[in-house]
């Protein structure tokens, strides 16, 4: 049977990529979903830990996740929505001429 | 070890590697749905069947054809299959790698470590939809009333800033 | 729910009102004339209803004398009580005072017609009307002074209506100076009475300050010259009655007061207002006959008798040489007045109050009746630029004279004949002196006379003004009307035979006897009034009748006395005298401590701020120099590294990721380093 | 076989046969053989009901436009399908040059097999579910999710600005229909207390005399039906909404570059979602399998669970052959203006029917708001002309 320590291995190379992705891509937009991808890997270490836990019936770890989703959505949605406007003003999604604070 | 497990997991993780080095962006956006679907097959397979539906409901329904629509509005898609890597990653992407190495090396170690102390696996847990829907609208009542404030509040920042601005000066 | 429980509905309607006028825009003139003239009458049903319950009671032969009374604050022991009263005084004075307030409102619509600022007069109008019903129906000394300081306060807004007329304006400044001096000593009455009865109510189930109880502990005790507590207490009260309604020697106000608007002056100072005074020593009656035996008086009755009755005949005389037509009838007012007082110094409550009521309604007639005139004759005040208005002005006329006959008293057939002549009557009978009696016939005299000679200058010869004369609308000439109508009627209730008004103050019962009118001192009376009635008028009209002098020239009188016309038109110089000893002394004083204040105190002020300056100027050096040094350099150094780690933030998303991660790393790190086994 | 009454062993006929069908394998796997039976009974019925379906629509819009609709193959051209199912096989397959090859490959097989994912938790009988889930409806509506993302990438895939603005289209209208879609499920949900299918059949089973439970019966239930027909239409890009493949302005939508037996693919998906929608329509308000009147239930379970998708799919034909087709921004205008709006009320209405309790107070209330919301809705909706010019929020 698959243990609890598996899980948590793909949940952390989940996170690893998503963070190499944040750092390494020069698009605004792949950032934004590198840190999706961060938050599902925390999703999963969540929803690992309820099934695993001593009190799954008390939902704790199932809520956490499912709030978290909603709340990634929210900020997924806020986010693009910066790029466009960024992208509106600037003329690009690369961060690396996106550094000044004013314009 | 189920080989579901490793199925899963290898789908997973294969998704979020073309993610993140896939050139075009749309097909990194179609991978991050693949990755998506492999942790909502994951959460399937721990049990956590509302969750899962949530994610796929969520993330594929909605995160991924944001993300598209995103790509589409900025033009972003239209990458020469024949251009230099340079132009996708940034200058110093070395040191990324490095450090997102770093930080799985850490939480590896980190797991591997308790990797004894860890509970086993207990009996599937009787929860259905309806238990959740209780725990929502009962314990959780308040997380739940300020996530709806969230979203309201997200819905209309968003809406509010993608607008085109007027040129009314 | 008795009337007793709905009594403090009436002052409260019409302030209400006020208080809703105020809040309207300025040019609304309707709105603003109908809420005072509705609250008012209002209050007038209400108050009738109350006279109908008292009348119902005393026809039932049993004393009414309901009370309201509930504790406003507590300090200390003592507690600060207020109340309302329901008795035959009360009723009769709130019936008294809502009809001739209602009428004269009425007659105001027509009178102010062309004022800018028609609705603040009415909220003044109403709010005075409030507190003066306030001041009836108070049981609690305390409410009373409070309603009697309202009054005192929209009095003087009203004077001062017009204060763009300088002369308004000091007349306003005035009286209210002038009744703060009586108010101060009614104050020290109400501590001293607060302080020996230990309560404020006048009734209160025998533990009222007017009730036996506290009177047998005032009277125990003598304070100088013979008086009881009671009485000193008693004539503190009546300094402030004094006060407002201006007897000697606080009455030089009044006659300035009419800078008024014409409707004022005859509501606050002819019929009501100034009648609040002596409705104050009927209310405290108590106190002031306290201890007095069966055909005896008391130290503070004669001191009221003869205020009184002097003040009866000094303004009678100042009356004769005045030419203003309000201010013969202000001056009239001050001597009826002084009439009312002696009534109740002489012959108690039932018979001053009896003049109040009657005088109210002959006097407010007469003021309306002037107000007219002055609206008729394109506000001309002076009679003797005045003349023939008889055919002018027909119904005025009719009604003016009604009024001067009331006023002089001719017999039978006026109200003023049968209150005045109860007064004479009992001066006539009063133990002590006879002189108030031939006091009193003295002024009853002047009254005939100088009411002849205005109303010879105003109605008849021929037209002096410029201009034409004019009727006035039917809102302004409806009230005189009815004011006629009770100012003949009104006397009927107060006969010898039927001595009803006596009978329902007194709680016994009215018995008709027309024996009555024969007996020998009556007819005397009656014969002697006759005789007062015809010599004073018959003078006035020998000198003044029908015959119509210019302006410029002197006046008969003044042919005839030189001397004593100057000094009379002069008003006798009491203001002059005031002028020449108070005034100058309070300016001497005024000059004295203000030289303190600047010399010694101010000296010694500026020494002290000298002092600290020098402190504050060390204090000074050692900030800028020690601690703002100090901290200067630490702010500089602070900037400098801020400087520095400003480096760090240079606006790159992934550069600020990695940091986050590496501060990651590290925390896990230490995490797993503590938790080791 | 004896003992058994006629009608109930005709009602459970298909499960008979798979129960014995399964036991002629090894007990351990038979549920599997179960669910494979099941899958395959699926595969087949569908398909079918869609051929016969296209010749239904075609005739009947001939009908509707008075000419003759398919007439030729086989008996009144009810071989007509057969004919275009060969062509359709036996076309070339174009795939443009500058294609994205494999999201050009992918997108029909993933649209395919999201759309047949809905059906498993359809159920189409008594007993007869294929998965019975928890979360049935919630999975369901995770599945027409996904099948937005293979439209968009049919659209993108094919490098054609009409595939592109026919599929940004779709996915617009989709997103923007499917929360009302969402929403007046949920109304359903509240009332039954459930997400399961079949549970959700089962509250609807009742009969007041011989008049049925169901839920379109009661004020709320008739409004969110309607919102969601509307919906439903929308979500499967049917007329008056089938703006993603508007013929005069986009050749043919997100499938313009695709040809032979792609084309059938995407044409096969439309025709499932919309018998998928029309089933969960059916199970969510008109009862699913139960009769319509109380003594009819001596037909079969299935029978009236498929007459009444027909006449769903009757009623889908016979609005597009009526009404014109709508504009974009009225479109959006339409979703976000007025279905949400009623829904949202529709919502607040069912959570009063709730807790007003048994009687007639509650149908007079709930009818009342319902009704006034909707004539004060559609009159300020034609007074603001929120339907007037359009404007595009594309960055530029």
């Amino acid at each position: 049977m698959t243990p609890l320590a598996a899980y948590l291995m793909v949940a952390a190379l989940l996170f690893a990529i998503g963070l190499a992705g944040a750092l390494t891509r020069r698009n605004a937009i792949l950032v934004l979903i590198g840190i999706e991808l961060m938050l599902n890997a925390a999703n999963l270490n969540l929803i690992a830990f309820w099934r695993y836990g001593p009190h799954p019936e008390l939902l704790t770890g199932m809520m956490f996740a499912i709030f978290s989703i909603a709340v990634a959505a929210a900020e997924a949605a806020v986010g693009l929505g910066l790029v466009i406007s960024i992208y509106r003003h600037a003329r690009t999604t690369d961060l690396e001429q996106m550094n000044r604070m004013k314009g | 070890m189920s080989p579901i497990f490793y199925l899963l997991a290898a789908i997973t993780v294969a998704g979020g590697l073309a993610t993140v080095l896939l050139k075009n962006l749309v097909h990194c956006a179609l991978a991050v749905t693949i990755a998506f679907l492999g942790l909502a097959l994951l959460f399937l397979s721990l049990d956590a069947q509302f969750a899962g539906f949530v994610q796929i409901l969520v993330y594929i329904g909605a995160v991924a054809i944001l993300v598209v629509f995103a790509i589409l509005l900025t033009r972003e898609a239209e990458v020469p299959e024949s251009s230099p890597a340079g132009r996708v990653f940034s200058k110093t992407w070395l040191t990324g790698l490095v450090i997102a190495a770093a930080v799985f090396a850490m939480l590896g170690w980190a797991v591997l470590q308790s990797a004894q102390a860890l509970p086993n696996e207990t009996a599937m847990p009787a929860v259905s939809v309806r238990d959740i829907g209780n725990a929502l609208v009962g314990r959780y009542v308040l997380p739940l009333e300020i996530v709806a404030l969230l979203l309201t509040a997200a819905t209309i920042g968003a809406v509010i800033v993608a607008m085109h601005e007027k040129e009314a000066k | 729910m008795g009337i007793c429980d709905l009594l403090w509905l009436i002052p409260a309607i019409p302030i209400v009102a006020s208080g809703i006028i105020a809040l309207l825009k300025q040019p609304r003139r309707k709105p603003a004339a109908a809420l005072a003239i509705g609250s008012l009458s209002i209050s007038l049903l209400l108050s009738l209803w109350a006279f109908a319950h008292v009348l119902a009671g005393w026809t039932n032969h049993m004393a009414v004398r309901e009370t309201f009374n509930f504790t406003w604050m507590q300090v200390g022991a003592a507690s600060v009580q207020l109340g309302w009263i329901l008795d035959p005084l009360a009723a009769i004075m709130l019936v008294m005072v809502s009809l001739v307030g209602l009428l004269i409102f009425i007659y105001s619509v027509g009178y102010m017609e062309h004022d800018e600022n028609f609705t603040r007069f009415f909220c003044f109008l109403s709010l005075f009307a409030g507190a003066m019903l306030g001041v009836v129906i108070s049981n609690s000394i305390l409410l009373l002074f409070m309603c009697w300081e309202i009054v005192g306060l929209t009095s003087y807004l009203l004077i001062g209506f017009w204060y763009h007329k300088p002369s308004a304006a000091a007349a306003a400044k005035k009286a209210f100076i002038t009744t703060r001096v009586g108010d101060v000593f009614f104050l020290l009455g109400i501590v001293w009475l607060f302080a020996q009865t230990g309560t404020l109510l006048f009734y209160n189930y025998g533990a009222g300050s007017l009730e036996a109880l506290a009177l047998t502990n005032m009277l125990a005790q003598h304070a100088a010259l013979g008086l009881t507590f009671a009485g000193a207490i008693g004539l503190l009260i009546f300094c402030g009655a004094a006060g407002k309604s201006g007897q000697l020697p606080l009455h030089v106000w009044l006659p300035d007061a009419m800078e008024g608007p014409t409707p004022v002056s005859a509501l606050i100072h002819a019929a009501t207002m100034v009648a609040a005074g002596v409705y104050l020593i009927a209310r405290v009656y108590p106190l002031m006959s306290a201890g007095i035996q069966p055909g005896g008086t008391t130290t503070a009755l004669v001191v009221v008798t003869w205020v009184g009755s002097l003040t009866a005949v000094f303004a009678a005389l100042i009356a004769v040489a005045q030419n203003d037509i309000k201010r013969i009838l202000a001056y009239s007012t001050v001597s009826q007045l002084g009439y009312m007082m002696a009534g109740l110094g002489l012959g108690g409550v039932a018979i001053g109050m009896f003049h109040l009521i009657t005088h109210a309604f002959f006097k407010a007639l007469l003021f309306l009746g002037a107000g007219s005139v002055i609206h008729g004759a394109h506000e001309e005040q002076d009679v003797r630029k005045m003349g023939g208005l008889k055919s002018a002005m027909p119904l005025t006329f009719a009604t003016y004279a009604v009024g001067m006959l009331a006023l002089c008293g001719v017999p039978i057939f006026f109200s003023g004949f049968w209150s005045k002549d109860a007064i004479l009557e009992s001066a006539h009978g009063w133990p002590l002196s006879r002189a108030p009696y031939y006091l009193l016939i003295f002024g009853a005299v002047l009254t005939a006379f100088y009411m002849t000679r205005q109303v010879s200058y105003a109605f008849f010869g021929k037209w002096r003004g410029h201009g034409h004369a004019h009727e006035s609308p039917r809102v302004m000439t409806m009230p005189l009307g009815i004011l006629a109508f009770f100012a003949i009627a009104l006397g009927a209730i107060g006969t010898p035979a039927w001595p009803w008004f006596r009978a329902f103050l007194g709680n016994h019962a009215a018995d008709i006897d027309l024996h009555a009118f024969a007996e020998p001192a009556w007819l005397m009376l009656l014969a002697s009034s006759f005789v007062i009635v015809t010599v004073g008028i018959g003078v006035g009209w020998w000198l003044y009748g029908n015959k119509s002098p210019a302006a410029e020239e002197p006046d008969a009188l003044e042919k005839a006395a030189p001397v004593l016309w100057t000094g009379l038109s002069n008003r006798l110089y009491v203001d002059e005298f005031y002028g020449a000893t108070f005034i100058a002394f309070y300016y001497w004083w005024a000059r004295v401590t203000d030289f303190i204040d600047r010399r010694v105190w101010g000296g010694i002020v500026a020494g002290v701020a000298w002092l600290f300056g020098l402190w504050a100027r060390f204090n000074q050096f050692f900030d800028n120099d020690w601690i703002n040094g100090g901290f200067d350099k630490g702010c500089e150094e602070m900037a400098n590294s801020g400087g520095l780690l400003a480096r760090a933030q240079n606006g790159r998303v992934q550069i600020y990721l990695r940091i986050l991660a590496v501060g990651m790393i590290a925390l896990v790190a230490i995490l797993l380093w503590s938790a080791r086994p | 076989m004896s003992g058994m009454n006629v009608p109930a062993t005709i009602d459970q006929i298909f499960i008979l046969f798979t129960d014995w069908v399964a036991h002629f394998f090894p007990a351990a796997i038979r549920p599997i053989v179960g669910v494979v039976l099941g899958v395959i009974g699926i595969i087949s019925v569908f398909p079918g009901l869609f051929a016969l379906t296209t010749v239904f629509e075609r005739k009947g819009l001939g009908r509707m436009q008075n000419r003759y609709g398919p007439n030729r193959v086989g008996p009144f051209g009810f071989f007509q399908p057969v004919a275009d199912g060969i062509k359709a096989l036996t076309k070339e397959d174009v795939v443009p040059f500058r294609a994205d090859g494999v999201l050009h490959f992918l997108a029909p097989v993933v649209l395919l097999a999201a759309v047949f994912m809905g059906f498993a938790i359809l159920p189409v009988g008594r007993n007869m579910v294929l998965v019975d889930m928890d979360a049935g409806l919630l999975f369901f509506f995770a599945m027409g999710a996904s099948t937005e993302l293979s439209v968009f990438m049919a659209g993108w895939s094919s490098r054609n600005k009409y595939s592109l603005l026919g599929a940004m289209r779709a996915v617009a209208q989709m997103i923007s229909y499917e929360i009302p879609l969402l929403l007046s499920s949920v109304v359903v949900i509240m009332v039954a207390g459930t997400l399961s299918l079949p549970k959700i059949v089962e509250a609807q089973a009742g009969y007041t005399g011989i008049w049925p439970h169901w839920y379109v019966f009661t004020p709320w239930g008739l409004a969110a039906f309607l919102m969601f027909g509307i919906a439903a239409t929308s979500e499967t890009n049917r007329s008056p909404f089938d703006l993603p493949e508007g013929e005069s302005e986009l050749v043919a939508g997100y499938f313009t570059e695709y040809s032979g037996f792609k084309f059938a693919i995407f044409f096969i998906a439309e025709y499932l979602a919309m018998f998928s929608m029309s089933g969960i329509a059916t199970t969510l308000f008109l009862g699913g399998w139960s009769a319509p009147l109380s003594f009819l239930n001596v037909l079969p379970s299935w029978f009236w669970f498929f007459s009444k998708v027909m006449c769903f799919i009757f009623i889908f034909i016979w609005v597009r052959g009526t009404l014109p087709r709508l504009r974009q921004d009225q479109l959006m205008n339409f979703a976000w203006k007025f279905v949400l709006p009623f829904t949202l009320l529709d919502l607040f209405v069912t959570a009063l029917w709730r807790f007003m309790g048994e009687g007639w107070a509650r149908w007079i209330v709930c009818s009342a708001i319902l009704i006034a919301a909707y004539v004060a809705m559609g009159r300020v909706g034609m007074f603001r002309k929120n339907f007037a010019h359009r404007r595009y929020r594309y960055a530029e």
